[in-house]
């Protein structure tokens, strides 16, 4: 839509977590959740954001809605840096960005009936009229996310946890957002619910023109809704690439493995397993060069000693891997 | 662990800190000249108001609170608690005096309240719902919603008025030879009356704890091991279930200084307490400063011990 | 850290564990709302509601109820014995027992509540802004608090109601602001682990305010650790102010109260042969009590508070 | 005849549980065999009973509220629902090990993993505390921990989850047990650890001669590991056969609507999924019948009122539904 044609792109994007220790609680180290990444997402879109816990996909996500103060970096939403944001502009600016949360039990107020919920933020940007209006509206959201309108005097304790992550959806669009981050959405749920809800998800985008960033640990679901996955490892995206780029012809050694290691639900389909070794190493003290050298099977020497850059491979495939000419 | 016991070592600092800021409020609040806390009654007495007034100002009384503040505060550092209104002692020899006694009470109430309430509890958690259970959980609410005063009446009533078994107060009994057992049967009732209360709080505690553990999944992880069940508790368990009550026994102490106040009064037991009330009745504010002082200052060193013996305890703190 | 704060927080607000089965998937689908059920189910709390209601309604109509002036002297009537005309015997200075133990549980009553909604407003401001903001007004806050329980509460109260005078209000003055360490540590504690709670999250992204946050959205998920802990608060300002009463520092005679009522007990010989003088009015201290207790251990269950965050 | 071949063999377990809500009825007629070496896969949705089947199958069970009510449970020829609880206790830990879900909570937090391994050998071998230490040592160098002597000397909090895990197995094998039940071993974990503890139950179980009975939500864990497949379904095993089987020629409904809704890695772009429509049941408030039949595309009237018992197909192959013939 704009000169570029993004909706969204983050340049660089940092978070450190301090970490206090001793006497004092002086901070003595850091804990890179996020180290310097950069992507991009179109109108209309879905970028899937991939990796094993801890690898700072959900700070990516929390940092882009400003729920966490970056450390550094820039998130331009609609050719607006969000960092430089006053509150009431930041206020403005949440209005067409909305996030749709993992835990459907945590992620909706016990003490609120499913009207509220829904309804607050209406009130909160003056969006109705009224109780009747808003009720009006709620009813609609409800029943476009296939819940009653009658469900709106209830409780979420009432509700299983697939009707709660519906109301959850409802909320994130009560506000007509443009961009939307879905934080593992799905992973909470039970496999039979789960289809129904990606389904969901995928309607509203068509219906609305949504774009999301869809975060996941499961590289089949984010495979299913992304038009673009991007893996992270250790704070760093170490490729990205178009959702059939990245299963047909993956190119970082962790990548290889993420996708060997994800089980397929059919005995006929027999793949050669890559067993890392060892354990993700901490984000406080990442490994030098390459983050993934000491697990990948193919390192050389001058992994442990140089980072590789996010390099374009061709046809939009990015990769950051010293062994990818 | 260095670390840690430093760590809260200072945050006790800090907490003296505003323990001492309280208190010089409450100096500052209570009636009459603080001159009579600095100087010796005697002294006082003798002067004429020149000499008092060059005194004021040698101490610097008339300097900005926050001066006075620290004139006070190191005062108190250098032991001095001021002088007693009432003869002229100092207030630590007065406190000197009958600590002895309050020690001697209090901590038998704690051991009574530990050796008797942890094991009631353990046995009201294993027979959950039993009668038992039931009776320990009566009996605690009990101990609990019970006067001090009214139990100690009542168990003087029974046994000193009508069974005549145990006397009605004091230390020992005067001008007979001292012994352990007279010792002892003077002990015994205030010593109970003044636990019951925390008795009852630990049997409560331990039972909730101990169900707690029970339903944790290294219990499970345990049991599918093949380890009996009495093993299960009292090397699984227990000291899991033991740590938390760490703190809970810290916190009981300064109730405990509070409840000994009217449980020496009833059993005419010559401790601190006591000291508390004859000070407020004769309004002897710097006797009464320096009782609260100390037992603040034992409370505090309470805390301390706790937080460290909670590390010995517990390896995810040994380890942090 | 986490078992200590989960310590402190448990000995202020002591629980019972749940069954041990509720680590069981199949028990989460069973959190309906069942707070009344729960509440009738036990027993004990029942009946402590029952009584605590016979209780109020006596303390409202004691002036129909009292079969005589409280504070009537009848000189004639010295430290007579429980008979028709006084059914609890009179005291020393010829006033009926009975009447006065009815006046008295108004003392009570107004003790309770009053030095807890005192410090049920100040413990719950100062814990929510501890735990909403942390930092150094958290530190700050709590180690005022700890400080505050470093001294014996009932001593420190002696000290208060000395500078201040012994009165019925100053006692409920002094319990009410030296008391709320305690409930501040409960909602400190609940606002920090319900902070970090994904609708708190959400509830920033569509665009609402801290203040709101707090109010709206925060709050009412403490209500129900508050209640309970403020009925427990009650039992123990009651028990303070009977403490208080009974040294001669609290409720000053001829004003009745349960504690100034025993304060002749300390005489042997009172102690020894009319015991109508002191056992009535520490038996009502002590029902009220563990009436009050036991209706804090019902609404506990009711509400199925849990001093551990799960 | 059956107990010859059968190291374990269930048959019309029934464990309910008595709240105060009602009855639960948390497994209600579970039926399956394991042979000796052989792996079941046990596969179902949250609440649908299959860990407390495991939980039954080692008498572990909180009771009250709990209670196995019917059924019979041969190990190795004898109902060890009929065994004295000290017979009992000598099979846990020593014939039947069993690992959880959750490795950081199933440790005990105030003893080192050596110690709560050496427990386990102490109890059932008799060695003496040196030996059993020793013993734990080298078990922990089986299930591939670095630095065995030192790492047995920390606690389980300084531990990564997979390297929890594998002190639960060393911990679960260390008295060469016949029979693994694993409940959800890899569901807290992230994939790439999880297929490493997968391939190391592989390759211990070749090692020790071991039966397994894994419990997990995941399709894909089944096809991997399992030889044969329980799909269980509110509490009841409502499929049971090989796992190729299951998987090429799905016969029940539920499994047939759990392996489309499934998102695979191999699918193509215009895949859509189906879906199973409805929610999972509530174990309070099972429906009438069968009680899939709510969410069932093959309802009929008879599904509604009438319960189907576990029906032999072909290949011996078993399932729980009226109408599966005519899929």
């Amino acid at each position: 839509m704009k000169k570029n044609g993004y909706l969204i792109k983050v340049e660089n994007l940092k978070k450190y977590f301090p970490i206090r220790k001793g006497v004092f609680s002086r901070v003595s180290n850091y804990v890179r959740a996020v180290d310097g990444i950069s992507f991009s997402i179109k109108k209309g879109e879905t970028l899937g954001l991939v990796g094993e816990s801890g690898c700072g996909k959900t700070t990516t996500g929390k940092c882009i809605l400003r729920l966490i103060e970056p450390t550094e970096g820039k998130v331009i939403f609609k050719d607006k840096n969000v960092g430089d944001l006053s509150n009431e502009e930041l206020h403005e600016m949440r209005r067409n960005m909305q996030i749709i949360f993992q835990d459907p039990y945590g992620s909706l107020n016990p003490r609120m009936t499913v009207r509220d919920i829904v309804g607050r933020s209406l009130s909160v940007y003056n969006l109705v009229q009224g109780e009747k209006q808003k009720e009006k509206r709620v009813g609609e959201l409800l029943e476009v996310v296939g819940l009653k309108k009658e469900y709106m005097r209830r409780y979420p304790h009432e509700f299983s946890g697939g009707q709660r992550q519906r109301i959850g959806i409802a909320r994130a669009l009560a506000l007509n957002p443009e961009f939307v981050v879905c934080d593992e959405p799905v992973s909470a749920l039970d496999v039979s619910i789960q289809a129904q809800v990606i389904n969901l998800l995928k309607e509203l985008q068509e219906k609305f023109n949504l774009t999301y960033l869809f975060i996941s640990h499961d590289l089949s679901v984010v495979r299913y809704i992304s038009d673009k996955v991007a893996v992270m490892y250790l704070g760093k995206i170490v490729e990205l690439a178009n959702w059939d780029g990245i299963y047909s012809s993956p190119l970082h050694p962790y990548t290889q493995a993420l996708l060997s290691a994800t089980p397929i639900p059919d005995t006929r389909v027999r793949r050669e397993r890559i067993i890392l070794q060892g354990d993700v190493p901490s984000p406080i003290n990442p490994p030098s060069g390459c983050r993934f050298h000491p697990r990948c099977p193919y390192a050389k020497p001058e992994c442990s000693q140089s980072e590789p850059e996010l390099k374009d491979v061709g046809r939009g495939h990015y990769v950051a891997c010293h062994l990818v000419k | 662990m260095g670390a840690y016991i430093i760590r809260r070592l200072l945050i006790g600092l800090v907490v003296l800190f505003f323990v001492t800021v309280i208190l010089f409020i409450l100096m500052n609040l209570m009636p009459g000249d603080p001159i009579t806390a600095y100087i010796p009654p005697e002294v006082l007495a003798q002067a004429g108001p020149e000499y008092i007034e060059i005194r004021r100002e040698q101490l610097g009384l008339n300097k900005p609170v926050v001066v006075r503040y620290f004139i006070w505060l190191n005062e108190l550092v250098h032991g001095n608690m001021g002088y007693s209104v009432q003869n002229g002692e100092p207030v630590l020899s007065r406190i000197k005096e009958r600590i002895g006694a309050t020690f001697e009470l209090t901590g038998t109430a704690l051991l009574l309240a530990i050796i008797i309430g942890i094991p009631i509890g353990i046995i009201s958690a294993v027979k959950q719902y039993s009668i038992v259970d039931s009776l320990v959980t009566l009996f605690s609410f009990t101990g609990v919603s019970i006067p001090v005063f009214f139990l100690g009446l009542g168990l003087i009533y029974v046994f000193s008025l009508r069974l005549n078994l145990l006397p009605t107060g004091g230390l020992a009994t005067i001008g007979a030879p001292p012994s352990l057992l007279d010792k002892l049967s003077h002990l015994i009732m205030p010593a109970f009356v003044l636990s019951v209360a925390n008795l009852a709080q630990f049997a409560r505690y331990t039972r909730s704890s101990i169900l707690d553990e029970l339903g944790q999944d290294y219990v499970r992880t345990a049991r599918a091991k093949g380890v009996k069940e009495l093993r299960v508790l009292f090397y699984h368990i227990l000291r899991n279930g033991m740590i938390p009550l760490i703190t809970v026994i810290a916190l009981q102490i300064p109730l405990l200084f509070g409840g000994a106040v009217i449980t020496e009064q009833v059993f005419s037991w010559p401790g601190m307490g006591r000291l508390a009330l004859e000070a407020i009745m004769q309004r002897d504010y710097p006797l009464l400063m320096g009782i609260t002082t100390v037992i603040a200052i034992l409370v505090l060193i309470a805390n301390l011990l706790a937080d460290i013996l909670y590390a010995v305890v517990d390896p995810r703190i040994r380890y942090q | 850290m986490r078992k200590r704060e989960d310590a402190l927080l448990k000995r202020d607000n002591l629980t019972d564990a749940e069954d041990t089965s509720t680590k069981l998937n199949i028990f989460k689908s069973l959190k309906k709302s069942r707070t009344w059920r729960r509440f009738r189910r036990h027993k004990l709390a029942l009946v402590g509601a029952t009584f605590l209601l016979v209780l109020i309604l006596i303390a409202i109509f004691a002036p129909l109820i009292a079969p005589y002036d409280p504070y009537a002297i009848d000189l004639s009537a010295y430290r007579n014995p429980p008979s028709y005309a006084h059914w609890l015997g009179t005291d020393t200075a010829g006033r009926d027992v009975l009447s006065r133990l009815i006046y008295a549980s108004r003392v009570s009553l107004l003790v309770g509540l009053g030095a807890v909604s005192i410090y049920v407003i100040i413990g719950t401001i100062l814990g929510a802004i501890s735990g909403y903001y942390g930092g150094w007004v958290d530190h700050i806050i709590m180690r005022i608090a700890d400080a505050v329980l470093c001294f014996p509460l009932f001593v420190i109260i002696l000290v208060a109601v000395t500078i201040v005078g012994p009165s019925l209000y100053n006692i409920i003055l002094a319990l009410g602001v030296l008391w709320w360490p305690g409930i501040s540590r409960i909602v400190r504690g609940e606002f920090l682990s319900l902070r970090e709670r994904e609708f708190v999250e959400a509830a920033k992204a569509t665009g609402e305010h801290s203040i709101s946050i707090i109010f709206r959205y925060i709050l009412p998920n403490v209500v129900a650790p508050i209640i309970v802990a403020a009925t427990f608060g009650m039992a123990s300002a009651i028990l303070a102010e009977a403490g208080l009463s009974f040294l001669g520092l609290g409720v000053q005679p001829p004003t009745p109260s349960w504690g100034n009522m025993l304060i002749d007990a300390q005489s042997l010989t009172i102690l020894k042969s009319m015991p109508w003088l002191w056992i009535p009015p520490g038996a009502m201290i002590l029902i009220t009590v563990l009436s009050i207790n036991f209706v804090g251990d019902g609404l506990r269950d009711a509400f199925d508070v849990r001093g551990r965050a799960e | 005849m059956m107990r010859d071949q059968n190291l374990l063999s269930v048959k019309n377990l029934r464990t309910y549980f008595y709240t105060e809500d009602g009855v639960v009825k948390a497994v209600d007629g579970v039926d399956f065999e394991i042979k000796k070496g052989e792996t079941l896969g046990m596969v179902g949705e949250s609440g649908c009973g299959k860990s407390v089947s495991a939980l039954s199958i080692m008498r572990l069970i909180p009771m009250p509220p709990g209670r196995i009510v019917e059924g019979e449970i041969y190990f190795k020829g004898e109902d060890i629902l009929k065994i004295s609880e000290v017979a009992m206790r000598k099979i846990r830990g020593r014939d039947i090990s069993m690992i959880f879900q959750e490795p950081m909570t199933s440790l005990n937090p105030v003893y080192t993993v050596g110690n709560q391994i050496s427990e386990a050998i102490t109890i059932h071998q008799g060695l003496n505390r040196k030996d059993s230490w020793d013993k734990a040592i080298e078990m922990l160098r089986q299930v591939g921990i670095p630095d065995a002597s030192k790492r047995a000397k920390e606690y389980p909090h300084q531990m990564s989850g997979g390297m929890r895990q594998r002190v639960m197995i060393a911990m679960a094998l260390s008295c060469n047990p016949e029979l693994l039940i694993a409940d959800e071993p890899t569901t807290s974990l992230d994939v790439t650890t999880q297929a490493q503890i997968l391939d190391l139950i592989g390759k211990l179980q070749e090692e020790f001669k071991l039966s397994v009975l894994i419990i997990t939500h995941n399709l894909g864990i089944v096809a991997e590991v399992a030889d044969k497949v329980a799909v269980v379904y509110a509490g009841k095993v409502v499929e049971y056969a090989k796992t190729d089987e299951i998987f090429s020629h799905p016969l029940h409904p539920y499994t047939i609507g759990l392996l489309r809704s499934v998102p695979r890695l191999d699918m193509k772009k215009k895949d859509k999924l189906q879906t199973i429509e409805g929610e999972v049941p509530d174990s309070l408030t099972f429906p009438s019948g069968c009680k899939f039949h709510p969410r069932c595309f093959l309802c009929q009237e008879k599904c509604r009122t009438k319960e189907p018992p576990l029906i032999k197909a072909e290949n011996g192959r078993l399932v729980r539904c009226w109408r599966y013939n005519e899929i």
